[in-house]
């Protein structure tokens, strides 16, 4: 059990765009502020800042956390630069939240911020390079297949239609209506996916979240610190994190063994032993449509091949029983990989504090759940916050 | 936050504005060089490639034979013990159909991409690869298929002396 | 465990990544350089603690406030603060001088190149920029052709 | 108590060379992560419950190395996490991980590939700032020039102190058989060496070495029951300062300073030249002893301290009686962890003919390289 009790006191983002004038530091300075800002604190009552981002391809900067370290506020402070690929944005806070648990620090400042823009022609060029370079690269490899191929493999597994993974965007660019930071909001509809224009089977272009610059940030501390600020503060219920093998074209993909690993990790800590009717509502990776349903299967939100169901029944939606990706997600808020995760848990304490606005769950809500997942389909993270 | 912030920071640009002057720009090309060493295991693995085999590792503990081969068994956490060499032949564990390309360009045709599990190695254990010589209808989950080698003066112990798997020949 | 004992057996995979960067300059980034291709130096200027930073930030990295005024520096206010004879990344070209240069009463400075002559540079120098011709500069840090002694 | 809460029960390293062409990174690691959970007596698969990797991409030549960290160290399916950050954070992040109740037992890793990378100074370049830090056609290693020209002349340490270093530690690597780059040299070898920014030259730069280290760390309760000799990590910090070269302060490593200040705090250490018995620190370059010695508080004027022999092996206080990365060579993210290791072997009185006599309290500390200006400071006891 942690020594420390940890809450979260704040929280802020930028826009996520495609193209921002912004270089990485700016972007990382902006979601940090307004995070200070909405704590009430300022930086001289941080003592340390754990940042997130990506590879260092998208930027354009080897060691690309120290390159960033005075923009996310870490001038003059105990910092490092966490990165477990896509996973990051929520693996960030978990790395902030010990280092409050652990004693080592009061309030931490949690930072994840991309920019993806870069990168020319196109960002999607950074991830032939996370492949393996001896027996992968020298196909000509992308990001896509690989979701591609666990899409395809998860169908197959549970016979689940295209249709029904297209409702996940459906429901997630309508959500990131209501949010300001959006990219890609928008009303469609299932058609509408299936229409779109084919990437690598069965994925296709409104299946998929858009590359994006943009930055996120969540002020972390001690119980005792936030109590001077808040009566009633949220606090760091669940930690979990999770690797599976290197190997990932050695093991059946339908269902993401790593992810089950990580939220049970953090249930333990939470105490939480029936996730299905303990957590309120979740911000789930959803870079893609289907790993929405993939992972809320992976957590144990859903019986393995049921989440299509629990989203064509409207359990999902934001005024449902479970609702899931009330931001928008990935798909809808857009993607600038580190910051995307970071905007997940950004959406749980906006949603716990009454803050989300016309997003605001209609259900009462007191623990929610944000997880990432990244790497070669073998990685996840999983961060719970709770509130009285 | 939707309700006390008002802005959110971030000045877009369009897609043309870093090639149209609009805004400067600071073009870098760079191009980092690597020579990584193979190993043991991967080092074999792509030299019985140039000789049209496909070798694995096999852990007498748990006593799986892993393809691509390790000298390490992950589960067990000990050294592998011997090699063993598997078939070329497989079936398809997983695939797609790709319209795009490493940079997101549209390719003129699409490639066939499949998870080849691989006879002879342990369930589930083999590596990535493309599909030839088949229609895109045709591709199934399960499917048989035979690596297609590309002639034995063009390999060169490269994951490419394959040139991609193609659906077994029913009798 | 097995290792290689034979030469005849050792395997390399060689290949590159070619990445192709373009990067905007930011916010400060962008005015800055904007003002230095029309020949002036400008550093912004915290209002909370005074420092004023070059090249210029949008924010403090101390106070961590957001930064907008604006302020020239004063051309001839320059001195070296370190500088280094150093051999081109390929070690063909001749050996350069660089020096960071910093200026009265501002956070940072600039690296530029030292005239190159009989003058040898030293800590403490009192140095000025001097611009390119206008129609050669591209607005980044070369628009300096180098810095010389006053 | 404190100072006695997080031990090192384990380490291991693999082959160090200059190239290890026979071996990928993975293999090598995990023959250093054998040894060390020998060493440490656990079963990893049942025993250890979070693994810290130290990569960065661009050395790494992955996009995403995190990905290929798990298998060789027996990490499948486990909470595993990569800090783009020298080895020597990887220990703080398993000191707060043990502290903070995540896990009683944690693995660290780093590793050094460096034979794999063909660009290295490319790289480097690709550290820096792509507006106003990366000078066209020119060495990064300018930064390098500037700092050391800088810190001289603020310190009054000479170039020849600065060669007294390199002689001093590839002296000691010769005593030292995981040392890759031992030799007796006198002070005019180095400096004769051809000038790369001056006043750098060639010798003054530690060379490129390849090798993988893994540590095992476990809490005070678990370390009494795996180890005889426990390691303890009595004080840990780290501290970055500004990453803008023009913001820089050449003449002091202020990031050193601030971070054995804390270590130093918790370790209870209020004269480190009198209270410590050895100093494994960052030599990257040579002048980076001095600076980083002066920071530390482990002499004045280093540079005399040095070339008056007080930092020798039989000296007041040796500093990198391992041979440090000039004599051993330079391990990118694992150099922190390597002196970690040699210390280690030291404190437990297994350095073999490099043993020193008194060993039992010392500091080790790290540095990023350039361009920047953060670091890690450790202190680890025996007793």
């Amino acid at each position: 059990m942690p020594k420390r009790k940890v809450c979260v006191i704040g929280a802020g983002l930028t826009l996520f765009r495609r193209r921002l004038l912004e270089t990485g530091k700016e972007l990382s300075f902006e979601a940090s502020k307004m995070a200070l800002e909405s704590a009430g604190i300022t930086r001289k009552e941080v003592d340390s800042v754990v940042l997130g981002s990506a590879p260092d391809a998208f930027d354009g900067v080897h060691m690309k956390g120290e390159y960033l370290s005075d923009g996310a506020g870490a001038y003059r402070r105990a910092y490092s630069r966490v990165f477990v690929g896509g996973a990051t944005g929520v693996f960030t806070p978990v790395s902030a939240w010990w280092h409050v648990a652990s004693g080592m620090s009061d309030v931490c400042l949690a930072v994840a911020e991309e920019k993806m823009s870069t990168l020319q022609p196109h960002p999607a060029y950074a991830f032939w390079s996370i492949f393996d370079h001896d027996y992968e690269r020298p196909l000509g490899t992308t990001l896509l297949w690989i979701f591609a191929l666990e899409m395809r493999r998860y169908m197959h597994a549970h016979g689940i239609k295209e249709e029904e993974i297209a409702q996940v965007a459906v429901k997630n660019k309508r959500n990131a209506l209501d949010h300001p930071c959006a990219q890609l909001a928008a009303n469609i509809t299932v058609d509408d996916v299936m229409k779109s224009e084919p990437m690598v089977w069965p994925v296709k272009r409104l299946d998929v979240s858009p590359p994006s610059d943009g930055a996120a940030a969540i002020v972390l501390c001690s119980e005792e610190f936030a109590k001077k600020l808040t009566k009633d503060p949220v606090y760091v219920a669940g930690c979990g994190w999770n690797i599976d093998s290197m190997y990932w074209t050695d093991r059946d993909l339908y269902y993401p063994q790593y992810l089950e690993n990580a939220g049970k990790m953090a249930y333990k800590m939470a105490g939480i032993k029936n996730p299905r009717t303990e957590i309120d509502f979740a911000e789930v990776y959803d870079p893609f449509d289907y790993k929405e349903l993939h992972h809320m299967e992976g957590l144990q939100l859903a019986k393995k091949g049921e989440a299509p169901k629990l989203t064509t029944s409207g359990v999902t939606q934001r005024d449902g029983e479970l609702p899931i990706n009330p931001s928008g997600g990935l798909l809808g808020v857009g993607n600038p990989i580190a910051a995307a995760g970071m905007m997940k848990v950004c959406e749980l304490y906006f949603q716990l504090t009454h803050q989300a606005g016309k997003r605001q769950v209609k259900k009462e809500v007191h623990t929610g759940l944000a997880q990432a997942w990244g790497d070669l389909m073998q990685y996840s993270s999983v961060f719970i916050m709770r509130r009285r | 936050m939707s309700e006390k912030v008002k802005y959110f920071p971030g000045k877009e640009l369009r897609p043309e504005a870093l090639d149209d002057g609009e805004v400067l720009v600071t073009r870098y090309l760079a191009d980092p060089k690597y020579d990584w060493a193979s190993g043991v295991a991967i080092g074999r693995f792509l030299n019985e490639l140039k000789n049209g085999r496909i070798i694995a590792r096999k852990c007498n503990k748990c006593e799986r034979i892993l393809v691509p081969p390790r000298m390490f068994c992950e589960d067990c956490f000990r050294d592998t013990d011997e090699w063993v060499y598997v078939k070329d032949t497989g079936s398809i564990n997983t695939y797609s159909i790709a319209h795009v390309g490493t940079d997101a360009h549209r390719l003129s045709e699409p490639l066939f991409v499949a998870v080849i599990s691989i006879d002879g190695a342990s369930e589930l254990m083999g590596f990535l690869h493309l599909l030839g010589e088949v229609l895109e209808k045709d591709i199934k989950i399960g499917m048989k298929v035979q690596a297609v080698w590309k002639p034995e003066n063009e390999r060169v112990g490269s994951i490419l002396d394959i040139k991609y798997f193609k659906p077994v020949e029913m009798n | 465990m097995e290792k290689i004992s034979d030469n005849a057996v050792l395997k390399t995979w060689r290949d590159h990544i070619p990445l192709d960067w373009k990067y905007t300059a930011g916010v400060a980034g962008e005015r800055f350089l904007q003002l230095l291709k029309q020949g002036t130096i400008q550093a912004s200027v915290c209002r909370s603690c005074g420092k004023s930073y070059l090249p210029p930030k949008i924010f403090c990295k101390d106070c961590f406030v957001q930064v907008t005024e604006w302020k020239e520096v004063h051309a001839d206010s320059g001195s070296i603060y370190s500088f280094t004879r150093v051999r081109s990344v390929d070690g063909n070209e001749s050996p350069q001088l660089l020096a960071l240069i910093k200026f009265e009463g501002i956070e940072g400075g600039l690296i530029g190149k030292f005239k190159p002559g009989r003058e040898e540079p030293r800590i403490g120098m009192k140095v000025k920029p001097v611009f390119k011709k206008k129609n050669q500069r591209k607005g980044d840090l070369s628009d300096i052709e180098y810095f010389e002694k006053i | 108590m404190p100072g006695k809460e997080v031990a090192i029960v384990g380490v291991g390293a693999s082959k160090f060379d200059s190239t290890t062409i026979g071996q990928s990174y993975k293999e090598l690691t995990y023959d250093a992560a054998k040894q060390a959970y020998s060493d440490a007596g656990v079963n990893v698969r049942d025993d250890v419950g979070s693994f810290v990797c130290c990569a960065e991409d661009f050395w790494e030549g992955n996009s995403i190395s995190d990905e290929y960290a798990p298998d060789q160290l027996g990490a499948k399916l486990r909470p595993l996490f990569t800090v783009s950050a020298d080895g020597l954070l990887g220990l703080g992040h398993a000191y707060m991980h043990i502290m903070a109740g995540v896990s009683d037992i944690v693995v660290v890793e780093s590793h050094s590939k460096l034979s794999d990378v063909e660009s290295k100074t490319m790289v480097e370049d690709l550290g820096f700032d792509p507006t106003f830090g990366r000078i066209p056609g020119i060495d990064p290693k300018y930064l390098a020039g500037l700092e050391m020209r800088r810190y001289l002349e603020e310190s009054g340490n000479t170039v020849e102190d600065c060669a007294a270093v390199v002689v001093k530690n590839c002296e000691n690597a010769l005593k030292n058989d995981l040392a890759t780059y031992g030799s007796s040299y006198s002070k005019e070898d180095i400096l004769q060496s051809e000038e790369v920014s001056s006043p750098l030259k060639k010798m003054d730069i530690s060379q490129p070495c390849d090798g993988s280290v893994v540590m095992v760390l476990a809490s005070a309760a678990k370390a009494s029951k795996l180890s005889d000799n426990p390691i303890w990590i009595s004080g840990i910090s780290w501290f970055s300062d500004t990453p803008n070269v023009e913001e820089m302060d050449l003449g002091q490593a202020q990031y050193a300073i601030n971070s054995s200040r804390k270590a130093f705090q918790m370790a209870r250490i209020l004269r480190p030249a009198d209270q410590l018995d050895f100093a494994e620190i960052d030599d990257t370059y040579s002048y980076k002893e001095l600076e980083h010695m002066e920071a530390l508080g482990l002499a004045k004027k280093a540079g005399r301290f040095v070339s008056t022999g007080k930092a020798d092996r039989d000296g007041a206080l040796p500093v990198n009686p391992s041979g440090g990365s000039l004599g051993m060579g330079y391990f990118v993210e694992a150099s922190g962890l390597v002196r970690a290791y040699e210390s280690v072997l030291q404190l437990r009185g297994k350095a073999g003919k490099g043993q020193l006599s008194k060993a039992s309290k010392c500091v080790v500390q790290s540095w990023r390289g350039i361009p920047t200006q953060t670091g890690v400071t450790a202190v680890l006891t025996s007793r």
